[in-house]
């Protein structure tokens, strides 16, 4: 069974929706693993859960960038393995550098909490293979600073390189391009602001964000039995 | 026209919390040297002058929104800029 | 202002300095000559006007909240404790109680409304249970002004900042704009929290020699004797004097609830009470441990974790600095306490011990500072009767019903929905996250909120309501309507009304009018209580919410929880298809 | 001991969501003559000196911690303060 590592920062508050997710939905093997661990070994992906890490007081995930765990993730990312950040992880991949750009305050300078539609922007990619040919899909946002940014010339290589993964399709936040989530060059690291672990069961509205998970699982799989 | 620069912070009783974890978090990358820090708010306000001292105005201004005077403190310092 | 050098019994006696803490001359006279058969010394005297204010100890609501009805074979823990507690079957059981801020928000909107919060989820999490739940309940004047517009956003960001970062959804709450409420804003919040039966806890301090634990912020000067001031009207002649304000820290929160819990679960062998310090900060929570345990106590200043330097043991001992709690512990096992807590980065401190005998004594500087009964300070405090008088505009009412004449029905709906206070509130719950801890089924916008409980086919349904209008026309029946609109509430989400926690917001109760409406009104809510069969567990009782003599309307706004026993029966109030059958029910 | 007083602010081409969200709030408040504001970060650290520059380290604070590089800017100004 395949292998999920969920970092817990002070602070983090999505860490257990995400291992309830992955643990009773998708039925892999999920640990929470505190940021003070400094080991990844054994596991087939991680994924830097949302909320406020280190009270996100100085600017988001700002702080638990240097946290004792970071090394690991960013030794995880180099060697090619999955790495997903959502929310204030997101925020936390971008502070490390292994995601380009940064997020600000929401253009209302308002948290914002609501459904929102995504386009899915590149089907090929291992976090998007699942959703076949879907073009939209709704999840849920929950952010006071989801509003990327980045210059002329990083966004011109997102482009160019298919790394724009989500857009909005009504901007909440000001994102620069519309953008809602992104990947690295290589395509092993997926940082995003909107929480696919809270569209994964029916009573709660949404089974949309399931195909993230999805695809990371199949692709995986597939790595090991070739 | 006129460039004002407000500086907002707690007064010294008041909880700063944020101060306090990025104190903390300077520890835990080695800047132990550092014995305390405080987090305030930095304003730079552009104003055109009307019928009424800027200095009020900017007091005024900040007794009301910008600084809460039950646990925030304030100073600026005015200076007047070319008009463009 | 406090001095360095303590003020001799004599001359607190002589300056009648205690009336500045709240302490009127008969509560000080009741004090020296019955209580204590003494002068009390400055910091006894402090710790008094603390205890016996109205927000510790309900002495001039008590006869009112006698009336309450708080039966029913469902509770497990009536008012008392932090909260109360149903059972909602399964062996678990659902806690829950409001807690107001009225005051601290008039005067710094967002950290009062922050701080309330704070405070209410530090309620939950001491009785041993899991925070999944929060409810405001907001009022204020007509959003036409720029002061109430400001004083909007910043409570609305408050109650946001606090409840997002810490990660407890709000599902739910109400929101009325009404002149009434201009200069007297409320701000009530409301926390859902669900526990497994075995892990109940109570906050007492029991068995001689047994550790008294410091733990979480450490204590500066904020909000000293905040619980007097709580308790006192405003005028704009004080408008300077208030003492100073607390700054909510939900990251510390955060760490403190999650360490908690820990200890709760799998330290219960060693744990023996525990308790947040609320209102009266450190003598509160001490000093009601004990009392509940009858024992005796003795604590050391000096250990006490300081943020500031050369505070005084009424500074110590008053202020209401935020994220502390206060554990008892078998004696032995302190070190294992402090384990946990060090892993989330927090203070754990032996501040003082159980002791035999029933004396209340603190030391500081290595001398004794405070040695008072314990039960002088928990129970013995006044209790007023309240001359009652019924208000004269109640005498004026017209019994002719209104007829409304409709001449135009378009546009008189147009016009009721542009009413603040009927449109819709979405610009201020969306700013509020309601789905962590993906268990929210029904988000705000529909009638209560409905969250699932994991791993059962159960939900709870949860809603806060009261119409200060009808009140102030009747008290008695808004009182019985308050409690039926939240039963409606939690009846149209599919729910079974299982009880309810309240805030009683009213204006000064030494005015005979004022009494009245609180009065009434208590027995309204008990009479409609008693035929919803939802027990009054829990409440909080804040008065003298009057400016410049003013008070708001009575407004005691109900928490009404409710069991739904099957996720499929879960309503929603929107309509579902075009063509279906619309049907009005009642009368 | 030092008392350093560091600014943050964001880069000219940045839009600045909280300060304009100020700025409109004053405006509302009846200060139409307020042509623009940003809103900054403002610490007061103190820090007592080690084997290395205090100037150095606080750049070295700044870039890792303290600032965004890639969307914010800061500057500061060290006080030398008497030891208590
Ligand atoms: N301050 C608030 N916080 C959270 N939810 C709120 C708040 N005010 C109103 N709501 C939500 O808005 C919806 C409508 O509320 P309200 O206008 O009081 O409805 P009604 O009176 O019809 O029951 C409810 O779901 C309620 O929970």
């Amino acid at each position: 069974m395949l292998r999920f590592a969920v970092p817990v920062f002070p602070g983090s508050n999505c860490d257990h929706d995400m291992v309830n997710a992955l643990r009773d939905v998708l039925h892999v093997s999920a640990d929470l693993i505190p940021a003070t661990a400094t080991s990844l070994a054994g596991y087939d992906a991680v994924i830097l859960p949302g909320g406020f890490s280190y009270g996100d007081y100085l600017r988001s995930g700002a702080i638990a960038r240097f946290a004792p765990i970071m090394p690991a993730v960013i030794a995880f990312a180099n060697a090619g393995k999955p790495v997903i950040g959502i929310c204030n992880g997101f925020q936390v991949l971008t502070e490390a550098g292994l995601l380009p750009g940064a997020l600000q305050s929401n253009r209302s300078a308002k948290f914002i909490c609501q459904d929102s539609r995504l386009r899915i922007v590149n089907h090929g990619t291992a976090f998007t293979s699942a959703y076949g040919s879907t073009d939209q899909i709704s999840l849920p946002i929950a952010h006071g600073e989801g509003n990327y940014y980045c210059d002329e010339t990083t966004l011109a290589e997102l482009r160019a390189n298919h790394q724009i993964i989500f857009e909005y399709v009504d901007n909440p936040n000001g994102s620069t391009e519309n953008i809602a989530g992104i990947m690295n060059r290589a395509g092993n690291v997926l940082g995003m602001m909107p929480h696919p672990e809270r569209a994964v069961e029916m009573i709660l509205g949404s089974t949309d964000g399931l195909g993230i998970f999805q695809s990371v699982i199949a692709n995986q799989e597939e790595a090991t039995h070739a | 026209m006129y460039l004002v620069k407000i500086y907002v912070t707690y007064k010294q009783s008041i909880l700063d919390p944020k101060g306090e974890a990025i104190h903390d978090a300077l520890h835990r990358l080695g800047y132990t040297n550092v014995d305390a820090v405080e987090l305030g708010k930095y304003f730079e306000v552009k104003i055109h002058a009307d019928d009424r001292p800027v200095a009020a105005e900017i007091d005024e201004m900040c007794d009301q929104l910008l600084a809460n005077v039950n646990m925030e403190t304030y100073r600026y310092e005015i200076t007047e800029m070319e008009a463009l | 202002m406090l001095r360095k050098q303590p003020l001799s019994p004599t001359d607190v006696r002589d300056s009648k300095v205690y009336r500045d803490w709240g302490l009127t001359d008969a509560e000080y006279q009741l004090l020296t000559d019955e209580v204590l058969e003494r002068l009390p010394n400055e910091t006894e005297t402090g710790l008094f006007s603390g205890m016996w204010s109205e927000h510790c100890s309900y002495k001039n609501s008590k006869p009112v909240l006698k009336k309450f009805w708080t039966q029913g074979e469902q509770v497990l823990e009536g008012p008392g404790e932090g909260a109360g507690i149903i059972d909602i079957g399964d062996g678990q059981a659902v806690v829950f109680k409001a807690e107001s801020h009225n005051h601290p928000s008039a005067v710094e909107p967002y950290e009062g409304a922050a701080t309330g919060v704070g405070g209410i989820i530090r309620d939950i999490f001491s009785m041993g249970a899991r925070p999944i739940a929060l409810l405001d309940s907001l009022r204020f004047g007509e959003p036409t002004d720029a002061h109430t517009k400001y004083l909007i956003s910043q409570v609305v960001a408050g109650i946001g900042g606090y409840g997002n970062c810490i990660g407890i959804p709000t599902i739910g709450g109400d929101t009325v704009f009404d002149a009434s409420y201009q200069k007297n804003p409320l701000v009530n919040a409301m926390c859902v929290g669900i526990l497994d039966q075995a892990d109940i806890q109570k906050g007492q301090a029991t068995g001689i020699g047994n550790a008294v634990i410091y733990v979480g912020a450490k204590t500066g000067r904020d909000g000293i004797n905040g619980a007097s001031f709580a308790s006192a009207e405003f005028n704009d002649a004080n408008e300077t004097q208030r003492s100073a304000v607390q700054v909510g820290d939900p990251f510390m929160e955060k760490l403190l609830m999650e360490a908690c819990l820990e200890v709760i679960h799998d330290h219960r062998d060693i744990l023996i009470g525990i308790q947040d310090m609320g209102a009266a900060g450190l003598v509160s929570s001490s000093a009601e441990m004990a009392s509940k345990a009858g024992s005796g106590l003795s604590l050391n200043l000096d250990l006490v974790p300081q943020r500031e330097t050369g505070m005084t043991p009424f500074e110590l001992m008053l202020s209401e600095s935020q994220e502390r709690m206060l554990l008892c512990v078998k004696a032995g096992a302190e070190a294992e306490i402090y384990q946990v807590f060090e892993k989330y980065g927090l203070d754990a401190v032996t501040i003082g011990k159980v002791t035999a005998g029933h004396q209340y004594q603190l030391f500081h500087h290595g001398k004794l500072v405070a040695d008072v009964p314990v039960d002088a300070l928990a129970t013995k405090a006044p209790v007023y009767e309240r001359e009652k008088k019924r208000p004269t505009r109640l005498n004026h009412q017209s019994h002719h019903q209104f007829m409304p004449r409709l001449v135009d029905a378009t546009g008189t709906l147009k016009k009721m929905l542009q009413q603040p206070t009927i449109a819709s509130k979405a610009a201020l719950y969306g700013t509020y996250d309601s789905q962590v801890q993906t268990n929210t089924v029904v988000k705000p916008g529909s009638d209560a909120g409905v969250i699932r409980i994991r791993h059962t086919d159960k939900a709870l349904a949860v809603t806060t309501d009261v119409n200060g209008r009808y009140l102030y026309l009747n008290p008695r029946i808004g009182g019985e309507i308050a409690v039926a609109e939240a039963a409606r509430n939690i009846v149209a989400s599919g729910g079974q009304p299982l009880g309810i926690t309240d805030c009683l917001n009213y204006g000064n109760p030494e005015k005979p009018e004022q009494f009245y409406d609180l009065d009434e009104s208590a027995m309204g809510i008990a009479r409609a209580c008693q035929l919803f069969n939802t027990p009054v567990i829990s409440g909080n009782v804040s008065l003298n919410n009057e400016s410049n003599g003013e008070a708001i309307y009575p407004t005691p706004m109900i928490g009404m929880v409710g069991l739904i026993k099957h996720q499929k029966d879960i309503t929603t109030s929107d309509f579902k298809h075009a063509g279906d059958a619309v049907y009005v029910l009642g009368t």
